[in-house]
């Protein structure tokens, strides 16, 4: 499954070879959204795309999401396999019709004649100062939509393969992309094509202490607290979900069981968040184990602030994580 | 300057072969004595909420039959003429005004996705559509339809303008049929012709008398022409009235007069066009007994077809989400198909 | 607070009735969506009141919801206090734009200045084979919305003081209207004005061997649950939240600990619904009483079907609610 | 039918008074001052991600300065020019780009609201407010205002379709700088001039040349007497272009020539607008130095009045998301305003 060089990546680099590497596989493959093409995209992940193969297969739409997603929706429907961008994840409102309404739901008001294979990139999440409403985590919403997938990548490596995993795939796939990790995540990248498998979650850090969950942009800070808590001799298990829907609920409680004790990280806010949904199998599954309250660490129940001074007291941080690992700790 | 509404069948026009004409007939009939039937099935109890279209038959089939074969519809709600002249089985329509999971599964080689119910979404996934067609070297033609409400949602011009943009080979008919269920025209815009925004999106915008079955062929086919030939999108704006409820919910009676509706049954497409055909001697009293006759036949065969499908089982509720079951649908599927809940067998 | 007399009525009539007196004792009313003029309404909610107040504060809009509610966010900025009613909550997909951007953003993106005073009133839920697509329960989007409220009554009666409450309020009201309930409840309602405030959570029914918890259209099936159960001589409390957002969060913990096991009964999919939340809150807040899993009573992860002789499988019901229940309490 | 382009400079027409002409001439002058200075600042990290506006201040001023005192603004991310020239202080409008809370909250009296980020979510906000004013008797006039792209969104359609319908005193100008970040005009739509698309909502559409400082107020005028009148909304097309990137964050030499910008940097509005007073004796050098000199000690203090202001506290995260504020904001605010997270003190 996995080539045998590897580079070191960021993020970015790591992805436009997914996306690179699909085109030349399928021709059935399409790349397209705003400032896709020519610009080679706002964060310049698919540079290069439209010059190597083309502006039929790689190019620019007009400003308007839920047009990009009835159009994806349409090329799918006649077979092709669209990889749509969103320029950021807060402008998938737009096209939240087309989503609930038919992007998961074409399969099954089909009886199974119209599987829509669709993957939908776009940017996420907050901790690089971007304007007002450009930091949005809007997975809760997709993961609440019938019949879509939803994958979160956590490294360059991860998001190569699970990228090339989501566009083979028969099913639609939203694949959210931590703004923070795009040039803040460099890894050794497997040249050439490979797949990750979704629907699997990984113990990316063993520890016997307490279980750390989260996904995306959250592994990179799940994981700092646990090298901090080590250095107080606190071991503590980190996963990272990797795709949300549908969820690995055996990994996640396999996890919890083991240590009795959850921490669940994410950056979107509170209060409906997918957080909620983990800790929910977790109350259901886990319960005689837990010698604690399951803590959610995510956003405040507010906007993401466009606050650039005080923006990083919303998005959780290593220090918060460890905090709520000292209140499981302690109980 | 007030586009011109083409018509033929008043002006004494009739440039349709014999053949294409008695098609159109038969199949505006066949559509039709379904709605009746439909209709009465549905006081009795034996389909569900029922959206007719009787009055709009001939914007409905003249479109359906302008297409090719290849070629596809791609329906709202109120599309079930459209359907049927695309070949879609009754039974199968029947089952699913009968809510059951059978009629939500076309057949193969029906060139006609399942209708839309939240309005004006079809028309960007009719684009998409048509775009496929191009890159898969088939070069099908995409026919979409909308009512005049429809025309008000963003994803009717952000489809429109995705279509003009890439040069779709779309047709989007627009069944202008003065009301968005209880709210006339008026007061859904502030234009007479819903064509007249055509040009805003450099397409070509043609009005035409919906209620004139030669009419809407003759556009329809031109318009399927132009899209064949790569020249782009046609909105084509078809005028007509629904003579019966929006859906059998409905009662009309709170938001349009009766004079109304009896103005527009005066100008029932189907009467008008058997006129035209009668009086060039296409077609008699006696063709249409046959006719009758046949269509009373089909459907009786049809709808015992619909009858002898068995009752949907539960399980099927978590079916066909995903193309592999996930885990979350599995344990509701193996629950479901014991005949319990998915709480009853943790 | 409460009016004299009161007639029984059902829950059309008392919204209704609601609809009528805010608009008698405040000009600043208005009264608008898809067919709610002469019509009045698909559901005959508005019936009258165009007649009565005028067709300028009572009025049909073209068909666009997100139009529907940009013009309420407009309305409101300007001094206005919009009830728009969008003909059922699945046709909200196309508004969640202004929803998620704007409706409860606007108050902390101008820091107070403008606060939107807006309810949005729409029918949501199964049950009485509605057609496709009109059986969604969307309740969990917009609980995740920030700065929006979330309110769905159990009743005439709380039906009627809930909405005159949220339109005196002046912040943002998601109004749910279970399509079950609108003729199949009927109480006695108070006459004349009165309200009943948003936020807090009821106990319906007391018992100490479990405890209940949903809201809206879920209310009447968790007490036909406590009341087979309560043959067997098993009591179960009942707590209907009325208001999801803010979340009484006090009441629903209290009554959780007093019987130490909960079954949370909601009838979106279970994925992300707002039954996680529920779920989440119970497992970090009293953790130390629960004595059995939280379960969920839910829809099942695929569309609401819209085939009518299966649908019923998919609402939860009191049998599937005495099935968790019988699991917490044996476990 | 091509719709003509509104022209009044390069005709040598001047039909403003003196007063008026000097009016606009300085407010313009005053923003490109303000866009040169944040540009800097932005540079130096002392602004966050900045959108310059320069090459569209005759469009934004020219309709600002056509409002009356009680009419709105409803602006998107590019109209600091016009937020300037409707009152807006500096030193908020520094702040806004400073990312800082104060510069969210508009002072009391000014008759602007915070700009859209989300592309054409304003527009039927904008017909909202405008109705409020109608409702409450006091008439106000809206403007507002979207980009080229962003006419490509359903809510534009949905917006003018609204205001048509309800005869919304609105003006809404489309700043046509022929590109949606790299995405050039003829990759958005399939015309020429989005006025064209005014006829389909039923209202008047008017074309003008953008970096015409004249044309603009002179138009904008003329649709803001016509929405006072109660005769409805107007589509008011500037054509112009940016001349900067389309953020601090853009880089344009990767989609456009640098002829191209020539080409447009020689028609820059404010340049035009001068030499034309000049020919009239209307301005001169000294003029023009005692303004600059002017705004820059104006800029100084207030700069050093954005300065002043201290930095946010944590606890604002959760501030006004509620009117009163609810029990998961009051938990997060209890902890942020003793410098600590929800974490921390449960
Ligand atoms: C997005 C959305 N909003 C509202 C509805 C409810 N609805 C169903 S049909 C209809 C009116 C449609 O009118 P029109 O487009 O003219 O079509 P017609 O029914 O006249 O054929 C409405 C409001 C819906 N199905 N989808
Ligand atoms: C709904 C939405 N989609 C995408 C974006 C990202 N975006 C910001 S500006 C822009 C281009 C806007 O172009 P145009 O409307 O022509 O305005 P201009 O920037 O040229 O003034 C895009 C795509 C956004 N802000 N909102
Ligand atoms: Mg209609
Ligand atoms: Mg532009």
């Amino acid at each position: 499954m996995v080539a045998e060089k590897a580079r070191v990546l960021n993020m970015v680099q790591a992805i436009n070879e997914a996306l690179d590497l699909a085109l030349d596989r399928d021709k059935r493959v399409l790349v397209f959204g705003e400032d896709v093409g020519r610009l080679g995209g706002v964060f310049r992940v698919t540079e290069g795309l439209q010059a190597k193969h083309g502006e039929a297969r790689v190019f620019d739409t007009p400003l308007a999401e839920s047009g990009i997603l009835g159009l994806a929706i349409g090329l799918a429907m006649g077979g092709m396999r669209p990889v749509a961008e969103i320029q950021f994840a807060g402008f998938l409102y737009p096209a939240l019709d087309q989503i609930l309404s038919h992007l998961g739901r074409w399969r099954h008001r089909s009886r199974g004649r119209v599987g829509l294979p669709v993957v939908v990139r776009a940017p996420y999440g907050g901790g690089v100062h971007t304007p007002e409403q450009h930091a949005d985590s809007p997975e809760a919403l997709l993961a609440h939509a019938p019949g879509v997938k939803v994958v979160i990548p956590s490294s360059p490596e991860r998001a190569k393969g699970l990228l090339l995993a989501a566009i083979e795939g028969e099913d639609p796939v939203f694949f959210l992309e931590a703004i923070k990790l795009y040039r803040g995540s460099r890894a050794e990248v497997p040249e050439g094509y490979y797949t990750l498998p979704l629907g699997r979650a990984r113990v990316v850090r063993e520890g016997s202490a307490a279980t750390l969950i989260g996904y995306g942009g959250m592994v990179e800070v799940m994981l700092e607290a646990a090298e901090v808590a080590a250095k107080e001799g606190v071991e503590v298990m980190v996963v990272d979900l990797e795709t949300l829907v549908p969820l690995d609920e055996d990994t996640l409680l396999e996890a919890v069981r083991e240590t009795g004790r959850a921490v669940v990280v994410y950056e979107a806010m509170r209060t409906g968040g997918f957080g909620a949904e983990i800790a929910a199998r977790i109350a259901e599954g886990a319960i005689d184990y837990l010698q604690a309250p399951v803590v959610r660490v995510a956003g405040y129940d507010a906007p993401y602030p466009p606050f650039s001074a005080i923006e990083h007291h919303y998005r959780p941080s290593a220090k918060r994580v460890l905090a709520a690992l000292r209140r499981v700790l302690t109980h | 300057m007030k586009p011109k509404v083409v018509q033929y069948l008043d002006k004494g026009e009739f440039p349709l072969g014999e053949g294409e004409a008695l098609s159109l007939y038969r199949a505006m009939r066949r559509a039709r004595f379904f709605d009746e039937k439909a209709l009465t099935l549905q006081r009795q109890g034996r389909l569900g909420v029922y959206a007719p279209f009787m009055g709009q038959e001939a914007a409905q089939v003249g479109l359906a039959l302008a297409l090719g074969e290849g070629d596809f519809v791609v329906p709202s709600y109120r599309e079930s003429a459209m359907l049927l002249a695309r070949g879609l089985p009754i039974h199968t329509l029947l089952l699913y005004w009968r809510a059951h999971p059978a009629g939500w599964r076309f057949p193969e080689g029906v060139r006609a996705v399942n209708p839309y119910i939240p309005i004006a979404t079809q028309i960007p996934q009719a684009v998409g559509l048509a775009l496929a067609g191009g890159y898969l070297g088939e070069g099908w033609v995409v026919a979409t339809s909308i009512g005049d409400g429809g025309t008000s949602e963003g994803d009717f011009h952000e489809g429109l303008n995705f279509a003009a943009v890439f040069r779709a080979p779309v047709i989007f008919l627009v069944q202008n049929n003065g009301y968005a269920i209880s709210v006339p025209r008026a007061k859904q815009m502030r234009v007479d012709y819903i064509a007249r925004r055509a040009e805003g999106y450099g397409m070509p915008g043609v009005v035409v008398d919906g209620n004139d079955a030669v009419a809407v062929y003759i556009e329809a086919k031109k318009a399927v022409e132009r899209a064949r030939k790569g020249e782009g999108p046609t909105l084509l704006e078809a005028l007509t009235y629904r003579l019966a409820p929006h859906t059998t919910s409905d009662d009309p009676s709170r938001y349009r007069t009766r004079e109304e509706e009896e103005a527009w049954r005066a100008k029932d497409p189907l009467l008008r066009f058997r006129r035209a055909l009668e009086e060039r001697g296409l077609w008699d009293e006696e063709q249409e007994g046959e006719l009758l006759a046949q269509l009373e036949e089909e459907f009786a065969r049809e709808l015992a077809l619909a009858d002898s499908v068995p009752e949907p089982q539960p399980e099927e509720i978590v079916e066909h989400v995903y193309a592999e079951m996930g885990p979350d649908q599995r344990r509701a599927w193996e629950a479901l198909r014991q005949g319990k809940h998915v709480e009853e067998v943790w």
